[in-house]
């Protein structure tokens, strides 16, 4: 079954062909490669699938990439479970925002690149998700993180576009940094960094420290909380998430495919796929959680006040990969990857319907819409289960997934859990009244824009609307397949993954179970209708609030002041330094200083004395004679 | 007998004596003299010698002093006319166009 | 009374070569084309280099020694002569001194140099220095309506007159401490009579040391030189810079081996100190300078500073790597001053570093040379000078003087500086003025020869090489 | 005698490699000033001839030796027992093929920016790439003290004759510089000669051992000349004067071949002839590393100025090559090689590009560019391509490199390579800001109407982006060349070192970073 | 004892009128006093039973240097010569510096010791008379510097020809 190889290589193909035929010969039908090659690679997704449904997977190298030494590494592939599901979200998910974009893009002047970035991002993606060891899991890392950069920054004369771009690729690079370090470890301890022997040998590790600045840790601890520094940056999880929210200066489609469906998602593939090693460590799982949670309540609660429609989805998705990462860092990985998965649907729906929005409305702000319920009927409708899916109403996609991390983390029967635990319930709060104040302030009520705008509207064309409506669809069940057995589902997700994943031993009863999600339940209804109340009914609280409690509302508002603080913290000393020290001062003064200091001083030796000492006056040569045959003959006799 | 020192001593006394001349005279030709001198200290000392040691390479070097002093004082003292020709000073704190 | 007529065959080069310097001199009276005895000098001298080959053996009872010693020095002298002559030709023409006595002077010159590089004996030596340095003192004032030249002259002769009679007081000492004046007599005196630390003799070396390192213008005993070479016609420059400074090596290199051999210990930690300043001096001042003759006159001094190293080294290795680097300093100092000279021209002096700005553009053929020449003096391989410096330092460090090479290497650094400023005007500034460049074959052939060596020794320099260890093999 | 592989072509290719150039230069020398074309031409054809010649070295190097091949060896100065000995291993070989390559593209890529002089130019160009290629393959230490000393006269007539409005004081600077670093070699190399029984073989000088006070010396000796040429911290300022001034070649010869030369000397010369002093002195040399690369990169943040700005970048990158060589493991030694020849690639290419729009703005501020991605698409590109493998992007050639030396760093000191690995965020910070201000970013007037890359150029880069690929996807096809070498050179320190002791200094360095 | 005090009246006179030689302003009072110190320096050589040197010292020192010493004044201006200061600026300098070497030479010099006698005995020389000794040697064993000194004559003749005459530029 070779074939798979077709599922990274068609993208690139079609990066080729529109990198160097776009520009001239396909203009504006550029769209075809790259949608051709991604629908590719789905249907062949879906064969190997199927593939490893049948118990077949895949472990092979292609070539020996690197070898150095005792270092050698391959470029080779890894197919299972995780594998498989993550390939049918990139490239089932990924070919919709394609075709989507057909008509998103329409007419823009950098039609060929935006696809051609697009399949070059795929590309990536895929290779993130299918390589067999580390160093190709990098490879993809960084992959994405670059067509990240180049989308987000696609429409480049916009300073604040390029802003974003360059934000977000070195706030990666800093988790990366300490993802390469993981690596560099686990060579250190394993020899080698292909998954297989490193996850076969984990175990006889568990209980090897090592010494940092004369503390011994535990070594598990230590790879696994590098590599998860790389997770941290990719999916954006406190402290590295501020790049995410300016990414979505970058065209919808790709806000949906990379920054809510895919890309972000990363970091939570890989601690899925590294759980052998997380799980040798109690610390390590405990941070990832803590992260995590408090990442998915500060980010929720954030999103609750913002007035731009795409930002308002970009804090949503982060406040879910918090969750992912609860699930991850309480053992449930399944649970976690199963959120991946829904959540893939509805947050990229919410994206491609907020696009179709801001293609009708010429802009971001919510403020500023208002009653498009009647003008773009369809795209209201799907965004508004996209919504009950997120916000865990019971039924669709997202009330399983979530619902699974929720017991969990109860479940799981440690402090940290239930600390946890509370932070999803917030989050279960926080979840469905942002989506609901967005839907409401987008849809209901009267258009609060101008006349000219309100001209304009009009529902998106086909081209957009279909793959909507699929995604609708995937919202609305994609969660099916994993309802938990305790509501008479066979979970059979959870069962699929089980063979990379493993099971968590979780001992609760079925009436606990049953009483946590009714508890999750009633209070995602009750965010659901404080939402209704404050913008549909009364809708003078929420500005009375904001009058109220002022500084909650500024905070909120600016982001917890965490751009601020990273700015006046970190970026503006370093300019500082690069410019005032090391430019101004240590390179031109004390280096350069000496450098040119003593040439000039000889010089000046030179000039100023030695050449005045040849005054041209003969007396004073006989004198120098004189002094030399005196000096000499007074030497010996001293010396001798 | 004189003792031979007194003769080192003497040509000694009077090379330095030349010496000085020529260090602080102005007049070139007068530091010219002051060289002579020197050499005439040189002679002195180098017959000492060679009557001392009852040999008669002093004295032949001597000669060939003299002789050498000769020609030296021709010539430097061609050089001065030259000099005067163009210059017309004697004084050596009055030649000093090339300096530095 | 018996009178025999000794050995003659040692001295028939000297023989020759008076012999010429007579004959121009009477010619002058008839032969009014003075390049006619500039052929002349030069074919003499052709004869003159191949009767060196068949003048071998000691005579006049040990006063003069013709070895390979001498005879590599003579060569240098032979060369130098040569070269020095072919660039006057023109050139005293245009300074309006086209005398035929300027040759004869040169030769008498080279023979006093030759005389010295083959003293057995300290009178001869005395003589011989005296013959060249009071045909070197007319030559430098040889322009007689030029006040700087007449300056040069008196400067020059009056310090010249001083140290030779330091020099003659170090005689009498050695004379009276051994009773003899022959070189080889004298160091068997000391060893036999046990004077090793004998403060007179001491002195008599010291006041050796000053005679010779005035001649070779060692700090402090230089201050001559810049003056002089400046004053002095360019050409004659040149071959003061070579000839009598490679005589003064020859008889430092003689004197001081041979007689004083047995004391080495006392003069080389003299002479380090001298080396040292001679060398940070005459590099340093050399920075600063504006006229590129004066410049040459101070590099000179550096270049005797590096050369005295191998004075220090005290051993045949060192004598040999001096005499080599004499013969290389020879054909690189004087290709430099063929191209200064080229620039002298009626009504300009061409002697200003300004002067040379723009050259490559004007002249690129001039330029380059010249920037072979000053490559070569910096020691920059692949020239000459770089296989000079080399084997100094080699015989430096082989005699266990690591310290002081370190020294000189810096010093050599130093020296770039000046010396590529000089490429610097002429490559990477544009021309202000219109300098016309007076070529003549005669100046052509010297620097075709010049420039030859300096490349042909820098790259294949195993004959010179052999040569310079041959030297000092029956030494 | 050590063993050699002498030279089985039927033609001495290093001979001919070397002086083939030469010959070129020479015709041009003969050539009519006024025919300026026929002299770039010739110049062209002979650095193709050169290039094409020299190729055998990779097709028919023998992989499986640590041996000298290629070998000629001819008696030159008996007196000094002095041979004409050239030969390559895995170390030095691929440095003489991007010698060779880069002389083509600097042939090409001054094809219409030197107008002045250009006869003098265009032998300048031959005549140091004959000298740069003779450095790498020379193995008497005479013989490659003369090339080493013998390229500075022709780059220093480069950055001084064609140089920008500065170009004199950056000459001079460089000029000296460099000579007051190898001068003292050259007293290291006498030391050398005499103590290893008089001979400038260099095979035969690592046989015998020295003293450990001598080694020490001896390393700072050969530190001086091959630090400045690096060039290390903190004598690194030679390096941005002189590529701001340099024209485009003279840039792209510094930047690929010229400042390699330091790091190859550190490799061929300090680290076998003084093992012990090289382990005694590892800690200092990490340190300058570490602070090379973080020095660096953290200046090019205040950079105004484009040439000048990757001049320091190249500071940082050189900081890390040296970090690998001193890593003394297989991973660090080999990725400072291969990232030798990554920096030779990406830089040069990066400085050709900046020659690209120099060309055409005669500018080398920032602030007078912007938005070029909308007028030269293409070039944007390529530029792009670039600056990704100099921040060491997976997939291009800067990662391999930047991945083993760190690899290698780490396992000698977990510090070191934290450390080390901070350069590289700055890294994509500068080239990132540098891209962003150029390229993006509202349109700046300047730059308005600018003609995109025409085939000449596009030719000139291709090959750099082929190698960029190539590099980053199959570095096996370049790795390969060392590692049998550069095993035999880490066993020879190694072992050579097992009891070195350590100079006071260093050994309180290494319990810090221990 | 008379020797010694015979020498003393020649030493002391010497080095004062050497000193009185450079010390006049008036040149040819320097000349004068100069002629004197030669004669002095003549009888001492006759002292030293050197009768020869003591003639030719006469004879070319007295008779032909200082003639043409005496030639050279004459082209100065006396008057002035005598108006203005005889010394430079920086004469005490001088004086120190002659003075310090002087005691440096003594010092150096205690430790002399004379080479052993060689053959020629004064009677030796008295019995063949003085000027015979010294022509045999300068014509056997010193020929070759006699030679020698004969072209720096010559050397001297045609430079000062060359440097004095005037003539029209070639």
């Amino acid at each position: 079954m070779e074939y798979y190889l077709l599922i990274p290589f068609l993208p690139l193909a079609a990066f080729c062909i529109n990198i160097l035929l776009g520009k001239e010969v396909l203009r504006n039908k550029a769209h075809w490669p790259s949608c051709l090659a991604i629908i590719g690679s789905f249907v062949v997704a879906v064969m190997t699938l199927f593939d490893v449904i049948n118990g077949k997977t895949v472990n092979e190298d292609l070539y020996t990439w690197i070898i150095s030494g005792n270092f050698k590494v391959s470029v080779g592939f890894l197919i299972d479970q995780l594998t498989a599901v993550m390939l049918i979200v990139v490239t089932g998910v990924g070919s919709l925002i394609h075709i989507y974009s057909i008509g998103y893009m329409h007419g823009d002047k950098g039609y060929y690149r935006f696809f051609a970035y697009l399949s070059l991002f795929v590309f990536f993606m895929l290779m993130l998700v299918m390589g067999n060891n580390f160093l190709i899991l990098y490879l993809g890392w960084e992959g994405v993180g670059l067509c990240s950069y180049f989308l987000i920054g696609f429409w480049y004369e916009k300073k604040a576009a390029a802003d974003a771009g360059k934000k977000a690729f070195i706030v990666n690079r800093f988790g990366d940094f300490g993802f390469a370090l993981g690596i560099f470890m686990i060579f250190l301890t394993f020899g080698t960094i292909h998954y297989a022997p490193v996850f076969t040998e984990v175990g006889s590790y568990a209980s090897q420290t090592i010494n940092i600045l004369g503390v011994e840790v535990n070594l598990m601890t230590v790879i696994a909380l590098l590599l998860f520094c790389g997770a941290v940056g990719k999916s954006a999880q406190m402290p590295l998430h501020v790049w995410l929210p300016d990414a979505m200066e970058g065209p919808t489609p790709v806000s949906a495919l990379i920054h809510a469906a895919t890309m972000v998602t990363a970091g939570v593939f890989m601690v899925a796929r590294c759980n052998p090693i997380f799980n040798l460590s109690e610390v390590a799982m405990m941070v990832v959680a803590v992260v995590g949670g408090i990442t998915s309540v500060f980010a929720a609660s954030i999103a609750c006040v913002q007035n731009d429609i795409k930002r308002i989805i970009a804090y949503s998705t982060l406040s879910h990969l918090g969750m992912m990462f609860v699930a991850c860092g309480v053992g449930a990985y399944a649970a976690g990857v199963f959120h991946l998965y829904t959540h893939a649907f509805f947050k990229a729906l919410l994206f491609l319907a907020a696009g179709s929005v801001i293609h009708a409305v010429g802009h971001n702000d919510v403020q500023r819409m208002g009653g498009l319920k009647k003008y773009m009927p369809i795209t209201f409708i799907t965004m508004f289960v996209a919504a009950l899916s997120a916000g865990g109403i019971p039924g669709l996609a997202g009330f399983f997934s979530k619902d699974e991390i929720v017991w969990s983390a109860f479940a799981s029967h440690s402090h940290v859990g239930m600390f946890v635990w509370v932070l999803m319930l917030m989050g279960a709060f926080f979840t469905p009244f942002y989506s609901f104040r967005m839907i409401f302030l987008t849809f209901y009520g009267k258009f609060r824009g101008t006349h000219h705008e309100e001209h304009h509207l009009h529902e998106s064309p086909k081209v957009m609307i279909i793959p909507l409506m699929l995604l609708a669809v995937g919202a609305l069940a994609g969660g099916w397949i994993g309802i938990p057995s305790v509501l008479g589902g066979g979970a059979h997700f959870a069962h699929f993954l089980e063979p990379v994943v493993g099971h968590p031993e979780f001992h609760g009863t079925h009436a606990q179970e049953f009483a946590i999600m009714g508890l999750s339940t009633t209070i995602a209804t009750i965010g659901l209708i404080l939402a209704i109340i404050f913008y549909l009914k009364k809708t003078g609280i929420p500005i009375m609030l904001a009058q109220k409690c002022k500084l909650i509302y500024k905070i909120l508002f600016n982001k917890y002041y965490v751009d601020e603080l990273y700015n006046y913290t970190i970026v503006k000393p370093t300019l500082w330094i690069a410019r005032s020290i090391l430019v101004g001062f240590t390179d031109a003064k004390i280096i350069e200083g000496i450098v040119n200091g003593i040439p000039k001083s000889i010089g000046w030796f030179s000039d100023k004395l030695l050449r005045k000492v040849q005054t041209g006056l003969l007396h004073h040569y006989g004198m120098f004679m004189a002094a030399g045959v005196f000096f000499i003959i007074a030497l010996v006799l001293l010396l001798r | 007998m004189v003792p031979l020192n007194w003769y080192i001593l003497l040509s000694a006394a009077i090379f330095t004596v030349g010496v000085f001349g020529f260090l602080s005279r102005r007049n070139i030709i007068i530091m010219f003299m002051s060289i002579e001198l020197m050499l005439n200290a040189v002679n002195i000392s180098l017959v000492s010698f060679s009557h001392y040691l009852q040999d008669m390479r002093g004295q032949i070097l001597a000669f060939f002093v003299i002789a050498v002093a000769a020609a030296e004082a021709a010539i430097g003292l061609a050089i001065i006319v030259a000099l005067f020709r163009n210059k017309a000073t004697a004084h050596v704190d009055e030649i000093h166009e090339m300096k530095g | 009374m018996n009178f025999q007529l000794p050995d003659i065959t040692p001295i028939i080069p000297e023989l020759i070569m008076t012999g010429l310097a007579l004959l121009i001199l009477l010619a002058d009276l008839i032969i009014k084309r003075k390049d006619i005895l500039a052929l002349f000098s030069i074919l003499g001298v052709g004869l003159v280099v191949c009767s060196l080959t068949c003048a071998y053996g000691i005579t006049f009872g040990g006063m003069f020694i013709s070895d390979n010693y001498s005879t590599f020095f003579k060569l240098i002298f032979l060369i130098n002569v040569v070269l020095s002559v072919l660039i006057s030709v023109k050139y005293i023409v245009i300074e309006k001194v086209n005398f035929g006595e300027y040759y004869s002077l040169i030769l008498f010159s080279t023979i006093g140099m030759m005389i010295m590089a083959s003293a057995g004996d300290i009178i001869v030596l005395y003589l011989g220095l005296e013959l060249m340095a009071l045909s070197t003192y007319v030559l430098a004032g040889f322009i007689r309506h030029d006040t700087r030249s007449n300056e040069a002259a008196l400067k020059y002769f009056l310090l010249g007159a001083f140290s030779s009679a330091i020099l003659l007081y170090g005689t009498s000492l050695i004379y009276g401490l051994t009773g003899t004046t022959d070189l080889k007599a004298i160091s068997q005196f000391i060893s036999e009579n046990g004077l090793k630390g004998n403060l007179s003799l001491t002195l008599s070396v010291i006041l050796f040391i000053v005679a010779f390192g005035f001649k070779i213008a060692a700090v402090p005993f230089h201050m001559w030189a810049p003056d002089a070479y400046e004053g002095a016609p360019t050409s004659i420059t040149a071959f003061m810079s070579v000839g009598p400074k490679a005589a003064g090596f020859a008889v430092i290199g003689r004197v001081f081996m041979i007689a004083f051999g047995s004391i080495s210990v006392d003069w080389a930690a003299i002479l380090i100190p001298i080396s040292i300043l001679t060398m940070g001096v005459g590099n340093i001042v050399a920075l600063s300078q504006t006229n590129i003759k004066r410049m040459l006159a101070y590099s000179s001094i550096a270049h005797a500073g590096y050369a005295l190293l191998g004075i220090i080294a005290a051993n045949n290795e060192g004598l040999s790597s001096m005499m080599n680097y004499m013969m290389i300093y020879a054909f690189m100092n004087i290709g430099a001053f063929a191209v200064i000279i080229m620039l002298r021209s009626e009504g300009f002096k061409g002697e200003n570093i300004n002067d040379y700005e723009g050259l490559a553009k004007t002249h690129p053929l001039a330029a380059a040379l010249m920037l072979i020449f000053m490559f070569s003096l910096t020691g920059i391989p692949p020239t000459a000078g770089f296989i000079g410096k080399l084997y100094i330092f080699l015989s430096a460090i082989d005699a266990g003087y690591t310290w002081l090479v370190v020294v000189a290497v810096i010093f050599s650094a130093i020296s770039a500086f000046f010396y590529l400023r000089i490429v610097m005007y002429m490559y990477m500034k544009d021309p202000k003025i219109e300098v016309s460049l007076t070529k003549s074959p005669e100046t052509s052939i010297a620097l075709a020869i010049t420039t030859f060596a300096v490349l042909a020794i820098g790259v294949f320099p195993s004959s010179l090489l052999d040569l310079a260890r041959a030297a000092i093999a029956g030494f | 005698m050590e063993q050699v592989i002498m030279n089985q072509l039927n033609y001495p290719i290093l001979t001919t490699v070397i002086f083939l150039p030469v010959v070129g230069a020479l015709l041009i020398l003969l050539n009519r000033r006024s025919w300026e074309l026929l002299t770039k031409w010739i110049a062209l054809v002979t650095s193709l001839a050169t290039f094409s010649l020299s190729l055998p070295l990779f097709t028919n190097f023998d992989k499986s030796t640590h041996k000298m091949q290629f070998v000629e060896r001819q008696s030159w100065i008996p007196d000094w027992n002095i041979y004409y000995f050239l030969g390559v291993d895995g170390i030095s070989v691929l440095f003489v093929l991007l010698s060779t390559l880069s002389a083509i593209l600097c042939v090409l890529i001054s094809w219409h920016s030197i107008t002045k002089k250009v006869k003098e130019f265009y032998i300048s160009i031959l005549l140091t790439t004959a000298a740069m290629v003779g450095v790498f393959c020379s193995l008497d230490f005479f013989l490659f003290y003369i090339f080493w000393e013998a390229m500075l006269i022709p780059m220093f007539l480069i950055i001084g004759v064609w140089g920008g409005p500065n170009r004199i004081y950056a000459a001079i600077k460089f000029f000296l510089y460099t000579l007051v670093g190898s001068v003292l070699m050259l007293v290291g190399i006498i030391v050398l000669y005499l103590y290893s029984g008089k001979t400038f073989n260099i095979l035969e000088m690592m046989t015998t051992s020295y003293p450990y006070t001598m080694q020490i010396w001896l390393f700072w000796a050969f530190f001086a000349a091959f630090a400045v040429k690096v060039p290390m911290w903190p004598v690194h300022t030679w390096l941005p004067d002189a590529h701001t001034e340099a024209p485009t070649a003279g840039s792209v010869i510094l930047a690929a071949i010229l400042i390699k030369m330091g790091a190859y000397g550190f490799l061929r010369f300090s680290l076998p002839l003084f093992p012990e002093a090289s382990k005694a002195m590892t800690p200092i040399m990490l340190g300058l590393s570490v602070v090379a690369i973080i020095y660096g990169a953290v200046i090019c943040l205040g950079q105004t100025d484009l040439k000048r700005l990757i001049a320091y970048s190249s500071v940082s990158h050189m900081g890390f090559v040296t970090l690998g060589i001193f890593a003394l493991n297989s991973q660090g030694v080999e990725g400072g090689i291969l990232q030798m020849l990554n920096h030779g690639v990406v830089t040069g290419a990066l400085f050709l590009s900046v020659g690209v729009i120099y060309e055409r703005t005669h500018s080398r501020q920032i602030a007078d560019y912007g938005g070029l991605a909308t007028h030269m698409p293409i070039y944007a590109a390529f530029f792009m391509v670039f600056t990704l493998a100099s921040i060491g992007f997976p997939g291009t050639n800067g990662f391999i490199g930047e991945f083993l030396i760190l690899l290698g760093g780490f396992t000698k000191s977990k510090i070191v390579g934290i450390l080390a690995a901070t350069g590289v965020i700055i890294g994509a910070g500068y080239m990132l800001w540098l891209y962003q201000k150029v390229f993006f970013m509202a349109v700046n007037k300047k730059v308005v109407g600018l003609p995109d890359m025409g085939v000449r150029e596009t030719i000139t880069l291709l090959p750099m982006i082929f190698l960029v690929f190539w590099i980053g996807i199959y570095p096996s096809s370049f790795l390969d060349f060392m590692h049998v070498s550069v095993e035999h050179l880490l066993d020879r320190v190694n072992m050579a070192g097992s009891v070195a002791q350590e100079a006071g200094v260093a050994k309180t360095l290494l319990e810090v970073i221990k | 004892m008379l020797p010694k005090l015979f020498f003393a009246y020649f030493a002391f006179s010497m080095v004062l009128i050497s000193i009185l030689i450079v010390t006049r302003k008036n040149p040819v009072h320097s000349v004068l006093w100069m002629l004197l110190l030669f004669f002095h320096i003549a009888g001492l050589y006759l002292f030293l039973n050197a009768e020869f040197l003591a003639a030719i010292q006469v004879i070319v020192y007295a008779g032909a240097i200082l003639v043409l010493f005496l030639f050279v004044i004459f082209l100065l201006n006396l008057k002035e010569e005598v108006r203005i200061n005889r010394f430079i600026g920086a004469w005490s300098t001088g004086f120190t510096f002659a003075v310090a070497i002087f005691v440096v030479f003594v010092m150096m010099l205690r430790s002399f010791v004379a080479a052993p006698a060689g053959k020629y005995t004064t009677d030796l020389i008295n019995q063949e008379s003085h000027i015979q000794v010294l022509g045999k040697l300068l014509y056997t064993d010193y020929l070759f510097p006699f030679e020698v000194a004969s072209l720096v004559l010559l050397v001297a003749i045609v430079g000062a020809i060359v440097l004095a005459k005037k003539r029209r530029t070639g």
